[in-house]
């Protein structure tokens, strides 16, 4: 089952699915396998599993702190594949790479995309590359059959959405607000107009990241997108209050 | 100038942004071009350079140097003498009215060395337009006089506390702050790297470099030069002077830090060292000195200004064409040039500068004294003076700098 | 321009000089009158100040200013854009020019805040001359990086350790290199003070100024400005403005330092005060800050270059002709100027030329909307940072200066 | 007796006669006093008293620092005049002031002159009027039947000696050498040239100074001129050795 029917079957009996999001490495490879662990067991849908980069331009303090210090403690690419494998071959939810442009260009678009599918790895999420510059990029996933996600701002255009939809697959990814990862989004806010746009440009499922935080923000989105994203909070929970923290949290989105 | 696909040269360019700056790129393209279509803009610009900064900047004839190396007859392109006391303020001052017409009231930049920061600064101050400038923190430590004036033109500076926390962090900070502000905000990227339109663009507002010494050069030696010297980090100054001569039969010589040597991994050669490869980061595709994985490595050279992990899109695909040979001098070298050139001529060229200086010093020698070279000199170095003393490591500031700080403690 | 007895402005001038350099001011006497009359010479001089520094400089709009006080027109006369950052290397380079004429070997000069050192030190390094800088050794030890500059490009600089260890003592002992070694040695006297025929050389040199202000004006506006404003210490840049509207129905301005004020004798202010009287000194008649028995007294003034004892004798006798207007800034009035005048137009006067734009922006808003001044920017303020930061007491550039310290000591 | 006549009459008993120098205030004015009280009675011929200035242009570092000194310790124009007056009333040789133009310009030539004449003092020497200017100086001298001794340097032309010589009166000093005082000259030297042509320029009697200090260089110039002058050695000898050391100086020289 691809990742656009899983999500599909999967909204069947829920309202709305959780993506959660970690920085492979952070605070180490063993803590990685064991956040995800508790993620899956506490109920999330599907994972976003960041490979570090050194210029995380689209990322805010918290994920690129993360990222730094992972890669400061050693993380090399292949270490980060080794954990994914291991992660997709424990547990049955979808698993995405996050990471930029650079790591996937340097390793070769198509031997990264030929690795992905050896390790189990779905799709992947790859901020800087625009639907413009994507063409060796889709290319390379489509023909393992993966799924490059490609995202929506709130100031994309309506034609712009069709372009980016046409060049993405698996789900769109609906960057909640501008500005960087980590900060706050006010979901109370009206940003109805802009998934309501966003859900009449594509027929893909989408999900909606960038500042969630807590249930009500969940509740917010719910009827509009298929998918929460949790990226930045569950970093600073995991930071603060450690795995246990992480399963309560987890918990209380549902 | 662009060929093939737009805002590519070559393999290398393109403008590898979030989405949420899509939009704004789109309106800076659009100004662009119709700028680039418009002969008043061109004129408003030089009359502003030729009134705030003090452009034509002139072509010296060294005397001294020509004698000394007994070869080419050298001559040097002033962009020291401008305002701000280096090339960044053409660009700079360019993208300013360029601000003004999109109606924008803040904008943003990286810098390194301070120098781009300072330019900005000064650029805000003239243009009205609220200024953040971001910097990496140990650049805040190492370049303080240059932050204090940027905080005394009313900018706000802001140290850069990630990754190495050096110019290339500034520049994702930079960029951090635009997908946040892009409605009333413009990023005034600092050389010609970055996400397409910038490496353009910048080469474009620093190509009045170029078009003045081809004149001045004409009119000095009634012939073009034989070869032209420019260092290179982002690669603006370069591309600014070699754009006069791009389409004629004049050597163009690029010069990229050699740091310790280009066989230590410690300098910042992208062309020049066989360590770069091409990737994509910052928002474009070029030659970066990266590790096999992706990441960017560290660089060093006694210049602030030249240890950036990329290089021009631009100068990348004129190296693939073999239009500009590169090469590098190391610190060593550069400090024995900046020495001579004081000394020779009574010019302090910037640390950065100091390298084109380098190498056309190590050809002159075997060229004939009916030949003539130009190099840029795109900056003084009496700004540098704390890093210019610590390189000549000089006693006597040391002392001073002892004593000074003797009377701020008591 | 001299009238009455040669040397001598009204009762101001003369040449009080030692017997030994009778001889060596009788040729400096003829040289001068020599290249004065030779068109050659001018037309040589300005095409080096044109190569080798940005002559003609820019005269700038000052439009933020302007509409911030919502007076006069603003325009400013961009002398910090010279080479070496000040109005002082005009003299130089034509100085320079006139040892090369005499076929002296060495060239000898005083510097107080380091600048007309620089400047010496650079035109000595360009003409392949001998060069040795006498400096008070307080001064030596203020202006550390002004000293480290000239060392960089070969001149000797000498601490004199005698008098009161300042600008007036390093003039002292210059002269008593020159009385020692006039055969082969130029001194380069800085200032329009000094035994004729210094005063009027160094002003024809300077009025290079005000030739490009006058004619610059008549481009920019339609017609010559109302007020011209200059900076007052010897008098060189405000001879060299000023001789462009001399004979024009324009105000002239000149401002001298007013220290803490000029009741509390802590200035410098020659003629805005009441506190000097005519003297001979240091080679000539004119107004000097001295007590009733002829000692010199201590002057006081936030910018090194002011604080000289004496005024250009051309200024003493156009001061009593009424043809200029004296005023004073107050250190505090001088720091508010600067500080303004870099938000608003991302200009860095020196702290001297911060006096003239104090007074400027005293007089601006009085006046109306079709009226203009011009502004003498005699020098850039870049140079002066460890003086403007210790004027601003800024704690991080105190906490960088201990940190750096801190470095070197361990 | 006026001072030429004073030097030509004395002429007759000795070969050439000495003037020595003092800084008023040096060390002190008690000093000063005992200074000259020592030089007299060791047998000196007439005495330049210089009144300190703060800018002693043509003075060597020896001198200058002396004149620093006086008037860091308070020296005013005043106690040089009272000190001077007390010097001319106990000692029976020709004493001159020594100084700069400014110091005389500023009391006025004038009241200068009439001052000089009131206390006794017999002339002046003043290195930085130069006759072109000298006018009033000389003028206001002249009115008090004093001496203003101008000075020949070793590049004054022919033709500028006799303009010298003509404004002056007294004695002319010979500049012994070009520079400033206090340094060596090297006696042995041939400046005979330079002493014949003086005494061709004029008939006034000739002193020479810059550089004397031992008895040997008063011997080399014996024959050429009518005065040895002493400046900066004994300032010298009175820093090292005291009263007592200037007295055996003095002695030596004879
Ligand atoms: C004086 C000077 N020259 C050169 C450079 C390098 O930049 P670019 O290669 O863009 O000219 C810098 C950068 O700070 C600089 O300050
Ligand atoms: C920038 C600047 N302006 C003015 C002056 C004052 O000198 P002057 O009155 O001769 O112009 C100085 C002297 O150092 C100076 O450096």
């Amino acid at each position: 089952m691809n990742l656009e029917n899983y999500i599909k079957a999967r909204r069947q009996q829920k309202d709305i699915l959780l993506m959660t999001h970690i920085v492979l490495g952070y605070p180490s490879f063993d803590d990685s396998l064991r956040l995800v662990e508790t993620m899956v067991k506490a109920g999330v849908d599907l994972m976003e599993l960041q490979i570090p980069f050194s210029e995380p331009m689209a990322d805010g303090p918290v994920i690129m702190k993360a990222s730094q210090e992972s890669l400061e403690n050693g993380a090399t690419l292949e270490r980060c594949f080794e954990t994914a494998e291991k992660i997709c071959s424990e547990f049955d939810i979808p698993f995405l790479f996050m990471s930029y442009c650079n790591i996937l260009h340097k390793y070769g678009f198509q031997p990264f995309a030929e690795k992905m599918k050896a390790i189990g790895i779905k799709g992947s999420i790859v901020p800087d590359i625009p639907p413009e510059d994507a063409q060796d990029y889709t290319a390379a996933m489509k023909q393992q059959q993966l799924d490059p996600i490609f995202l929506f701002a709130p100031n994309s255009s309506d034609a712009r959405m069709k372009t980016i939809e046409k060049t993405g697959s698996g789900f769109i990814y609906c960057v909640a607000r501008t500005g960087v990862t980590g900060s706050n989004t006010d979901f109370s806010e009206d940003i109805s107009d802009y998934l309501r746009r966003s859900r009449a440009a594509t027929d893909l499922p989408l999900a909606v990241g960038f500042g969630i935080k807590e249930k009500a923000d969940i509740d917010a989105v719910k009827g509009f997108v298929d998918i929460a994203i949790i990226g930045t909070e569950s970093i600073r929970v995991m930071d603060a209050s450690g795995l246990e923290g992480v399963d309560r949290f987890i918990r209380s989105l549902a | 100038m662009a060929e093939g696909k737009a805002g590519y040269f070559g393999e290398y360019g393109g403008a590898f942004i979030p989405e949420v700056l899509h939009a704004t790129f789109e309106e800076l393209n659009e100004k662009f071009t119709e700028i680039k279509a418009d002969p008043d803009f061109w004129q408003e610009y030089e009359n502003l350079m030729s009134t705030y900064s003090c452009r034509a900047t002139p072509l010296t004839y060294a005397d001294n140097l020509s004698r000394h190396f007994g070869g080419a007859q050298i001559y040097i392109k002033r962009e020291d003498l401008n305002h701000t006391g280096a090339h960044k303020v053409n660009n700079v001052m360019g993208q300013g009215l360029l601000v003004k017409r999109m109606g924008k009231k803040r904008v943003i930049a990286e810098t390194g060395a301070g120098q781009h920061g300072v330019a900005t600064a000064t650029m805000a101050a003239k243009f009205g337009l609220e200024c953040t400038i971001y910097m990496g923190e140990i650049d805040v430590l190492r370049q303080r006089p240059n932050v204090f004036w940027m905080e005394r033109m009313g900018a706000t500076v802001v140290p850069v506390k990630e990754g190495t926390r050096v110019l290339k962090d500034s520049i994702n900070e930079a960029f951090r702050d635009w997908v946040t502000n892009m409605d009333d905000t413009h990023y005034v990227l600092g050389t010609a790297c970055g996400p397409a339109p910038f490496p353009e663009m910048v080469s474009y507002f620093q190509s009045i470099i170029g078009k003045e010494a081809r004149r001045q050069s004409l009119e000095a030696t009634g012939k073009l030069p034989d070869s032209v010297y420019a260092c290179v980090g982002g690669g603006s100054n370069a591309m600014g002077i070699f754009q006069g001569f791009m389409d004629d039969d004049v050597e163009l010589v690029g010069v990229e830090a050699g740091g310790h040597g280009i066989d230590t991994h410690l300098h910042a050669s992208r062309i020049a060292s066989n360590d770069a490869t091409v990737g994509v980061a910052q928002g474009f595709r070029t030659y970066f000195l990266q590790n096999q994985d992706g990441q960017m490595n560290e660089t060093h050279s006694v210049s602030a200004g030249l240890d950036y992990i990329g290089i021009s899109p631009l100068l990348a695909n004129l190296a693939d064409q073999g239009r500009i040979r590169f090469e590098s001098a190391t610190d060593v070298e550069v400090i024995d040039a900046l020495s001579l050139t004081m000394k020779k001529e009574g010019l302090i060229p910037a640390l950065e500068t100091s390298h084109a200086f380098a190498q056309a010093f190590k050809d002159a020698p075997k060229m004939r004294s009916d030949q003539t070279i130009i190099i840029n000199q795109s900056g003084r170095g009496d700004k540098d003076i704390f890093t210019i003393a610590d390189a000549f490591d000089d006693p006597k500031w040391k002392q001073f700098i002892i004593e000074k700080a003797r009377q701020y403690e008591s």
